[in-house]
């Protein structure tokens, strides 16, 4: 299946250092140090442990090695650096791997790769990590399940060098949940011995990184910075060219900025999308976007509880919307419209939905369902204030005139996902991002009558859930867009939340760094980055 | 006198900025002190005698300005000099010592170290010897054990004690003049006595001149040359001192004399001629109050808990205030209770008045035991409208936020019946019981003046015609002139009310003439007690003889 | 002691002669006097702020959004487009409100509390210096943050939370006051004409020390500003899209860098003229209350 | 002088009480459900309940105090869930960050404050007097976080003058051998003048920041302890004794107004300790403040509980500290 991007995926050749490194190492020099900002840093160095946050993800990706990863591909634009192809899988630890005829289990080849211990990589390494990933809990274990990865016995060690996966069911999802930041490769005989009684060891592990992968964590300083120092004995991929990196955390986004600007760092994450577009449109630095897979901005409505529960009302809200107002003055462009579509749904996804800012025909709707008008309340996660507020205030100023007052109530980051859980709330304004870049998966977690956290319109419709299942689970290719086509054409009309634009996934780097790589963790990677 | 005087001060005019525009201190004074003699500036608070002093140093506040005039010392003018000479002059050529002599000095320097610091600033001694001369000079003020007290800060030292070492301070250069600004105000009878006697002694024997500045026409009598009175920033009358008490010659002067309570005089003496002589004081009734071994203790301080955990602080014994004492007080009779500082009377009358709790003994009023009432509530009982009380500091016991119609009406209101036009025509009426006119009672006590606002305090106290008044130091905060008037107003109120008094106080001559009966108390103790012309003319005990004979007698 | 010959005139009245007296402390003190008159601009702004301005400060303008000041939008635009003039003028009124309102609660508790302890003594007094020692022991500004996390960002919590910190600056001022007096002359001539502890306290102990606590009212007004602003800027202050000047300049900062100044600057401005003014009418007003103990 | 501290310690014993329990009330009505926050953004009911029963938060809020306070009694203030540490060991090594960049800027206000507020006595209503009242007013009434903001894109951004603020050090530096862990300090003893301009350069503008804040009470205070001080009875003895004004205005005026200003200090010591929140927020400064505020929005217990527990443990060792201060200033003070 392809996959939509901005910009249109070509393949370039990436060229890798091909020098080895003498034995002996001078101390890195500034040119091979990337000075790296951020808003927060890792609070553990294991992604599989619960309550790890976001940049933990990098820890995984740069530390630790998977048995493969996605194809890389080139963004458009020179030195851009590359996405990804999520259906097709590259080896990482794995050299090889074959899919058994009955299509029930893969068999992997491990090459001969070292931790950094010394010790070899091995096949009961790679069991003990995918148990340990469907056994702790948590986000790791819910994640290995959306893949159908769910219990230890689906994981067989045959030799040193050979190990299986079964599967418990055919799942498109599976090998590729394998690329994710979840099912990396622990050195189990380290974690066991300093696991001090904890068949996982997850005390240990999260303060101490028992890898493979590229960098290993010379220092880490929650809040402060962590530093990464490559592994010369790096056996998955090309040496990385970098041999240190410093990945400092800065809270304030001014700050993250002036310092991109003035040169004073190699790498800036997580800027407002104004900065971005300003900084974009100066040229001076680079500004690499690539748009998130399978994720929107959107306007969440009740369709069990409250004035929402009448699919006119939802209807007239997805035409009183602001659309561009929104991407002006609060992504600031950094994104891609979700709105205004002309003719029927397509299979891809995010794709915009056939709505445009008509306010006749929302005060029209809204006269037929409500003609005293509603009040009602808009929540939003202060977290991402920064794009969300000056939505929400977009919003809450568009619908007053059809008749919907609309009552702002900013909620801190610790309570949103709590208020999600209520259920209750009228109107949300949230972002969700799926990992795996499936519409299937996307409407599962967010349409499905399962009702997870992230069906935020608590939606209920069986025709809806039928036809989710159905191209989950789909056996050939016309059935699953016969499949997509209906769900996304039911969620059109049903509007249960409204689509607003697809982000960017916006990095700023000096015009020196190269090599930049875009994961569906959003992570940087420092294995492909190169300086100067 | 000889004849080129040490100091001249000429047409001396001072002038304050405040906030009503330029207010005069001081106008026109002329003084002069010759070499060795000792000249005393006499005058009510006001009189801008301080002021004077203050030009003459050239210490004044910001404020204020010498606005005309000259001051010569020893032929210098000292209002030309630069501020670098004025500074060398003060302290080595004129020195000066104030009244309150704890705050007169500095609270967190060892007083040795202070007087170095003056002997070092004027070359007096050098690093070496700085400390030697220090402690000499400590020891020239009769400072026992003076290398010890060196180290002392001044408030590990007796009032008097520290004035010893403001003297020390001031005299340490030998200067020529020395200016003593109220130097015994504040301290005790026997205290001032002996303050007053070594000032005299030492500059006597340095051949120094003195300027002594004082309220108290007795102590500038007796120890002073020649005197020079001052009205309202004026001087009204320069004189040698015998001369001023034979023969004064401005009617202030006359009026300021009379005004002063001593031996021989009656309280119809203290005013101008022409009032009326009191009626023959009643024979004293049955005992109103009686006092059985009253004591009051207090814990010592810095007890806590955890200190005592810690051992270091062993339970002390606590501080008797008051040690068993006992006397009665009869209805229509006056009773005196004097004693300095800390003897515990104050803490006597407090516990009389019941808004302190007794250790222990018996406060038996008209029979009724009032000691065991808590002071808490003793104000709701019905005993409480029948003991009233006259403060110290009129100021203090007016509520600055309350008219003095208010002040006088408050127990009336609280503890009386009266409402309305007939509560307004009470007031009326004890106001003008007391003097006050009927045009200040919508003033605050701001607005009024010191002897008004004692009025006031008065006019509350027999507002519910109480039986007992305890009258506490009534004018110890009060100029003579208006302490005569109102020792006369209490006595004629007394009379015509029947009232009884106890009358707290420290000053002997003003307790012989209000009282019938004196106790003189000492460290919590009476020690002497009787009628006051036995007691003051030939009192028993050594201690009651030793506060009479601190008293300053002017020359004969 | 020096004689003070201007307190040995007679003087006429105390409203009058408080205000000469007020007037006399103006006239030798500009300083005050300005923050007289930036108090009257302030109230003015947030009396009659919302029917003045030129704009509606909620209505957004994509097309106009960041636009440095102009003849048209003289303290320029924010991110929505907004009016920040009409904004800062309007937001004085909800500004001013917490201020006023949470002084006016911590006046009501604090001061009291205070009052009662220090003129009670005993467990009265153990009582209230424990509750204000162990609120001392926070962090202030933490705590008013813990407060507003954990009643929910409201006004009335953003005043609450406030008044919460406050409480031990006023207990303790008024303690010490009321300590000071409680064996004053007029308050033993009240006991002994009878008045009871309770009434002495509330007739004649609180009446007396109100000057001094207005002193500190006024400097606390500019301290609420700010707590609010800083709650704001957290994330914990008033809810968008009233008008604040704290989430003003929080979400200007983010703005400076890129050049776009107006954005923080002015409401920036606004915060610190009424803090400004406060803490100079607090100078003022202890420089006629009492002058003894300016600071 | 120990009995002095000792009734101190006793006195403080029921407001560390106090502390505790409203620390431990105010965390568990924090609203949010620390649970579902952590479990990640799409986990099941079970993986929430599972999550919940790990941080004993399924337990009653008794058991739970229970739980704390035998932590506590052990010395365990329990896990940061935002940074995945034990919370003693991130305030001991955040609390030198915070201490080093408060007391900088405590030092910097006093050093500017105490003969501002000196000067404005000595010449009390003159223009220096004026300008001393507006200046400092002004430091104290704007907010930090703008201050702080306006201070980097002024001296960083436009100007260039101070490095970027990223911290105590910049990326490349070293830091030097732990001693005191004030880098400044430890930089010297190492005898390294390279990180020493390094971490003081990194130091300035924030403490500069700070200053401005504290230069306001600061000379409030020495101006009126001065002014009363200047007013009192014996300087007028040291004034008629003819003592220069240099021994008249520090050696006796200054030194008796030195007492409300050590005061003062130690409040504003604890105040900006606690405060500095949102400078240490704007210059990336690895401090307790920071640290506390972005576990308070995380609804993140363990280090707010941390943070507030060691603010009253200062708090009470900054009065004792005081006291004893005090004891060395003013002789009166031993005698209790």
């Amino acid at each position: 299946m392809r996959r939509r991007t901005l910009i249109a995926s070509a393949s370039a050749a990436l060229a890798a250092p091909a020098l080895r490194p003498a034995a002996a190492q001078p101390a890195p020099t500034r040119a091979e140090t990337l000075l790296l900002v951020q808003e927060y840093g890792p609070n553990s160095l294991d992604m599989q442990g619960i309550g790890s946050s976001q940049p933990v993800n990098g820890v995984a990706l740069n530390c630790y090695d998977r048995l493969v990863r996605y194809k890389r591909v080139a963004l458009p634009g020179e030195g851009n650096g590359s996405t990804f192809d999520i259906t097709s899988l590259e080896p990482e630890l794995a050299e090889s791997w074959q899919e058994a005829s009955d299509g029930m289990s893969c068999t992997f080849r491990l090459r001969e790769a070292r931790f950094h211990s010394g010790r070899p990589v091995a096949a009961k390494d790679v069991k003990w990590s995918l148990d340990r990933a469907v056994s702790i809990g948590g986000f790791a274990t819910t994640q290995m399940n959306a893949g159908s990865l769910e219990k230890p016995e689906q994981f067989v060690a045959l030799d040193d060098r050979t190990f299986r996966v079964d599967y418990v069911r055919k799942d498109k999802l599976t090998l590729p949940n394998l690329g994710v930041t979840i099912p990396f490769v622990f050195d189990s005989e380290l974690a066991i011995r300093n696991g001090g009684g904890d068949p996982w060891a997850k005390e240990w592990l999260k303060n101490n990184v028992a890898g493979s992968g590229a960098f290993r964590v010379e220092a880490f300083r929650p809040g402060t910075e962590t530093i990464y120092v490559r592994n010369d004995d790096w056996k998955s991929g090309p040496l990385p060219s970098l041999r240190r990196v410093i990945a400092r955390d800065i809270p304030s986004p001014s700050t993250r900025r002036a310092l991109i600007e003035r040169g004073d760092t190699d790498i800036s994450y997580g800027l407002p999308p104004k900065d971005f577009k300003d900084l974009a449109e100066a040229r001076r630095v680079k500004v690499v976007g690539v748009p998130v897979p399978n994720a929107i901005w959107y306007v969440a409505l009740n369709a069990t509880t409250g004035p929402f529960t009448d699919v006119r009302l939802r209807q007239a809200v997805a035409w009183a919307l602001p659309y561009e107002a929104i991407m002006q003055a609060s992504l600031f462009g950094r994104g891609v419209p979700m709105w205004g579509a002309l003719g029927g749904p397509t299979t891809a996804w995010p794709q915009p939905f056939p709505y445009s800012t008509n306010l006749a025909r929302a005060r029209e709707l809204v006269q037929q369902a409500a003609p005293g008008g509603v009040t009602t309340s808009l929540l939003f996660d202060a977290g991402s204030g920064t794009i969300a507020e000056p939505m929400a205030v977009l919003v809450k100023e568009a619908l007053a005139p059809i008749g919907i007052n609309v009552e702002l109530s900013k909620i801190p980051g610790a309570n949103f996902r709590g208020e999600l859980n209520k259920k209750t709330a009228p109107m949300v304004i949230n972002r969700f991002g799926g990992w795996l870049d499936w519409p299937d998966y996307f409407f599962f977690w967010n349409y499905h009558g399962n009702n997870s956290i992230f069906n935020i319109a608590s939606y209920q419709n069986p025709a809806m859930d039928r036809l989710i299942d159905a191209a989950r689970f789909a056996a050939d290719a016309d059935t699953y867009a016969g499949a997509v086509k209906g769900f996304i054409g039911l969620a059109e009309q049903e509007v249960p939340m409204i689509p607003i634009a697809q982000p960017l996934h916006d990095v700023a780097m000096q015009r020196s760094i190269g090599g930049y790589q875009f994961w569906p963790c959003r992570e940087p990677d420092f294995r492909f980055l190169t300086k100067g | 006198m000889s004849a080129v005087p040490l100091l001249d001060v000429r047409d001396l005019t001072v002038e304050f900025a405040t906030r009503r525009g330029t207010v005069r201190a001081v106008e026109r004074v002329d003084l002069s002190i010759g070499k060795g003699e000792t000249l005393a500036v006499v005058g009510e608070s006001g009189s801008g005698k301080s002021v004077t002093s203050y030009a003459v140093m050239r210490i004044l506040d910001r404020a204020g300005r010498i606005a005309a005039g000259t001051v010569t010392f020893s032929g210098m003018a000292l209002r030309d000099l630069p501020e670098g000479e004025m500074r060398d002059l003060r302290g080595w050529e004129i020195s000066m010592i104030f009244q309150n002599p704890r705050a007169a000095l500095n609270p967190i320097r060892p007083v040795g170290r202070q007087i170095e610091d003056v002997l070092l600033q004027h070359g007096q001694a050098g690093r070496g010897n700085a400390r030697a001369r220090a402690v000499e000079v400590l020891e020239s003020v009769r400072i026992a054990r003076p290398a010890e007290r060196y180290h002392a800060y001044p408030f590990e030292l007796s009032g008097g004690m520290c004035q010893r070492v403001v003297i020390a301070l001031a005299l340490a250069c030998r200067p020529q003049l020395l200016i003593a600004d109220e130097p015994t105000t504040g301290l005790d009878v026997t205290t001032q006595k002996s303050v007053m006697e070594l000032v005299t002694e030492l500059t006597r024997a340095r051949g120094m001149s003195t300027l002594l500045i004082t309220h108290d026409l007795g102590l500038a009598a007796a120890y002073c040359d020649r005197v020079v009175v001052m009205e309202k920033g004026r001087v009204v009358e320069t004189a040698s001192a015998s001369a001023i008490f034979r023969a004064p010659s401005h009617a202030y002067t006359r009026r300021l004399m009379r005004a002063t309570p001593r031996p021989g005089a009656g309280l119809r003496d203290l005013l101008p001629e022409g009032a009326a002589p009191f009626p023959p004081a009643p024979i004293p009734g049955a005992p109103l109050l009686v006092v059985e071994g009253l004591v009051k203790e207090y814990p010592r301080a810095g007890g806590s808990l955890l200190g005592r955990l810690a051992g270091r602080a062993p339970a002390e014994a606590p501080f008797r205030a008051v040690d068993g004492i006992g006397f009665e007080i009869r209805r229509g009779e006056s009773v005196g209770l004097v004693g300095e500082s800390g003897c515990g009377k104050s803490t006597t009358s407090m516990m009389i008045m019941r808004l302190l709790d007794p250790t222990a003994g018996r406060i038996a009023f008209d029979g009724e035991d009032i000691g065991a009432i808590p002071a808490r509530r003793f104000a709701s009982s019905a005993a409480r409208r029948r003991i009233q009380m006259v403060f110290q500091d009129p100021t203090d016991s007016l509520n600055p936020r309350h008219s003095a119609a208010r002040a006088i009406a408050d127990p009336i209101r609280r503890l009386g019946t009266l409402r309305g036009a007939a509560l307004a025509a009470r007031v009326e009426e004890l106001a003008s019981l007391v003097g006050l006119p009927a045009a200040l009672l919508d003033r605050f006590p701001h607005q009024l003046s010191g002897g008004q606002k004692a009025r006031v305090g008065i006019a509350r106290a027999i507002a519910l015609n109480p039986e007992l008044v305890v009258l506490d130091e009534p004018t110890a905060a009060l100029d003579v002139s208006v302490q005569a008037v109102v020792l006369n107003l209490l006595h004629e109120l007394k009379l015509r009310l029947g009232m009884s008094y106890l009358f707290v106080s420290h000053d002997l001559n003003v307790v012989r003439l209000l009282c019938d009966r004196v106790l003189v108390m000492r460290a919590g103790a009476i020690v002497e007690e009787g009628p006051v012309e036995r007691v003051l003319g030939n009192p028993a005990a050594a201690y009651t003889r030793e506060l009479l004979a601190a008293i300053p007698h002017p020359p004969a | 002691m020096p004689e003070n010959p201007a307190l040995a005139l007679p003087r006429p009245s105390a409203a009058g002669n408080l205000l000469r007296h007020a007037r006399y402390v103006l006239a030798g003190n500009p300083v005050t006097a300005f923050s007289f008159l930036l108090l009257l601009f302030l109230l003015g702004c947030a009396l009659l702020g919302p029917s003045l301005v030129p704009h509606d400060p909620q209505a957004s303008n994509a097309l106009r959004a960041l636009q440095a000041p102009s003849a048209q939008h003289l303290f320029g635009t924010d991110q929505l487009g907004r009016d920040i003039l009409s904004r800062v003028v309007v937001a004085t009124r909800l500004d001013l409100g917490i201020a006023f309102f949470s002084v006016a609660l911590v006046f009501a508790v604090g001061g009291l509390a205070g009052v009662a302890a220090g003129f009670f003594g005993g467990w009265t007094d153990r009582i209230v210096g424990r509750l204000a020692d162990t609120i001392m022991a926070f962090p202030l500004f933490v705590l008013a943050m813990g407060v507003v996390a954990a009643l929910g960002n409201t006004v009335t919590n953003i005043v609450i939370a406030t008044a919460v910190v406050n409480f031990p600056l006023y207990a303790r001022i008024a303690r010490g006051e009321a300590l000071v007096r409680r064996n004053a002359g007029y308050v033993q001539a009240a006991r002994l004409t009878g008045n009871g502890e309770l009434r002495i306290l509330l007739t004649t102990i609180l009446p007396n020390i109100l000057p001094i606590m207005a002193v500190q009212m006024s400097l606390t007004m500019g301290y609420a500003i700010l707590n609010a602003a800083g709650l704001s800027f957290i994330g914990l202050g008033v809810r968008p899209p009233t008008p604040e000047w704290g989430i003003m300049v929080a979400e200007g900062a983010s703005f400076i860098v890129s050049g776009e100044w107006w954005v923080a600057l002015f409401p920036g401005l606004a915060l610190m003229l009424a803090v400004f003014c406060f803490n100079l009418l607090g100078d003022g007003l202890r420089d006629i209350v009492d002058p003894q103990r300016r600071t | 002088m120990l009995r002095v501290a000792l009734s101190r310690l006793g006195t403080a014993v029921p407001s560390l009480i106090g502390v505790v329990v409203v620390t431990f009330l105010l965390t568990r009505v924090l609203p949010g459900d620390t649970a579902t926050y952590f479990a990640g953004p799409v986990a099941s009911a079970e993986a929430i309940a599972q999550i919940r029963a790990q941080l004993g938060l399924d337990q009653t809020l008794p058991v739970q105090f229970g739980r704390y306070v035998a932590d506590l009694a052990r010395g365990d203030l329990g896990t940061s869930l935002g940074t995945g540490q034990p919370v003693l060991h991130e305030i001991a090594t955040r609390l030198p960050a915070s201490a080093e960049l408060t007391l900088s800027g405590l030092l910097l206000a006093a050093l500017a404050a105490v003969p501002l507020g000196i000067l404005a006595a000595l010449r009390q209503g003159s223009w220096v007097d004026h300008l001393c009242r507006v200046v400092t007013t002004a430091g104290v009434s704007l907010p930090v976080f703008f201050t702080g903001l306006l201070a980097v894109y002024v001296f960083y951004f436009l100007l260039g003058w101070a490095p970027s603020p990223v911290g105590r050090l910049d990326a490349f530096a070293t830091a030097p051998p732990a001693v005191t862990n004030f880098l400044l300090i430890d930089s010297l003893l190492a005898g390294d003048t390279e990180t020493f301009l390094a971490a003081l350069s990194q130091i300035a503008l924030p403490a500069l920041t700070l200053a401005l804040f504290a230069l306001a009470p600061l000379a409030r205070i020495t101006r009126a302890s001065m002014l009363a001080a200047l007013d009192s009875e014996f300087i007028r003895t040291a004034r008629a004794s003819g003592l220069n004004r240099r021994t008249i205005v520090l050696t006796y005026a200054f030194r008796n107004a030195m007492l409300p200003v050590v005061t003062t200090l130690g409040m504003v010591f604890s105040f900006l300790l606690g405060a500095n929140v949102l400078v240490e927020k704007v210059f990336a400064w690895p401090g307790i403040g920071s640290y506390a505020v972005e576990a308070l929005i995380a609804s993140d217990f363990a280090p707010v509980q941390g943070f507030v527990l060691t603010m009253a443990v200062l708090y009470i060792a900054l009065n004792l500290a005081i006291d004893l201060l005090y004891g060395l200033i003013d002789p009166r003070a031993k005698e209790g």
